[in-house]
């Protein structure tokens, strides 16, 4: 499932839904992207989305990650809006059998929403804004899945 | 009247987020929004902007209609 | 930091915390590990701990995951005693300022705690108990490290 | 006295947990353990198990004083 939000949320309070009467779900993998405050260079991020086309994108690409990894569930929740230094941008839980898969496919999918997701990222600082593009790093992040 | 609406750096751009411009193809249209603005033009076919009609992402020319919704969607980067 | 406990806990509640205040941690990953009940094969878990000593070896893994992946901080919390299916019985969590770093550390972790660390495992059924050993995968997975 | 700890499946076998032994040496406490029971000493020193003396790991003999913790460790396997 994936849910965009623009309100602040806890990522721990996620987890616990997640884990919660999983009798056959050996592991449980999650990441939690947080706003860097980047030694003050950066005062606030503002996330956007094209609403309706960012979820459906990302839901492809969940259907993806469940067949390729088999996983028995995954949740996605992407922060979008204005999000200061601290605070959660994006959390991804992956439940598999076993660890090794629900690892990849949590790391997959992190790759794929750093570099190909439909969002949009304007950071904020004292020297004024500028929107961040996938780097380097990402793309070939990415390409170790192809 | 087809309804634009652009992303990211491209709203920067233009000064604007969203428009109604009556365009019977997406070449037309991408043709009207160049005329009007040189600078959003190109970047519109700059590298890495994907154009979706009712939120499909779409290569080449396509007919658009009166309730047809066109994104203009340049590269992108969550997380 | 590492701690072993005898009682139910929240992988939740521990995110939560984990990620609080933190203004230059870029990513924070996790992985938990629950009990499962293998269709009805697996009534509990058993698991022993050498108090002193096993916290000890942890620790020294953390140390040394924190010099390899340029850690901020790490998390284990492991149980010991009895467990029944769904219960959490181990969770990872590890903060970098970038992901790659965080979900290495974090699988890395895993592997070892599998494979080396001071645990002792038995699993009660219907069928009677038996003491698990670590499969040929984690060892395999561990020596992906080395 | 030695104190002396078995884990895992090596107490299943030996059917004790701790015991206070006295042994100038571990070679001299591994000896009397396989006098009193032949398989928990060969048991002892199978594949894998490891000796910790006083929570640290140790390979070959080495002697003992009378605080000594001595605990042998099966493969161990946790999460």
């Amino acid at each position: 499932m994936i849910r965009l939000t623009f309100e602040p949320f806890d990522p721990g309070a996620l987890l616990t839904e997640f884990c919660r009467d999983r009798t056959e779900v050996g592991a449980v993998a999650t990441f939690t992207g947080l706003a860097r405050a980047e030694a003050g260079a950066t005062t606030t991020l503002e996330l956007e989305a094209y609403p309706g086309f960012t979820e459906a994108e990302i839901d492809k690409m969940i259907g993806r990650a469940r067949v390729r990894f088999g996983l028995l569930d995954v949740l996605v929740l992407h922060r979008v809006g204005r999000i200061v230094p601290g605070e959660p941008i994006v959390f991804v839980a992956t439940a598999a059998g076993h660890r090794r898969a629900a690892f990849e496919a949590c790391d997959f999918l992190m790759d794929y929403l750093k570099s190909r997701a439909p969002f949009w990222k304007k950071e904020h600082g004292p020297d004024g804004e500028r929107w961040i593009e996938p780097t380097a790093q990402d793309h070939a992040d990415r390409e170790r899945w192809t | 009247m087809a309804r634009v609406l652009l992303f990211g750096p491209l709203r920067d751009l233009a000064g604007w987020r969203e428009r109604e411009i009556d365009s019977p193809f997406l070449s037309v249209l991408r043709a009207r929004l160049a005329e009007e603005d040189a600078v959003l033009g190109a970047a519109l076919g700059g590298p890495g902007v994907q154009v979706a009609l009712d939120q499909v992402v779409v290569r080449g020319d396509a007919p658009l209609n009166a309730r047809t919704e066109v994104a203009f969607l340049p590269p992108m980067s969550g997380g």
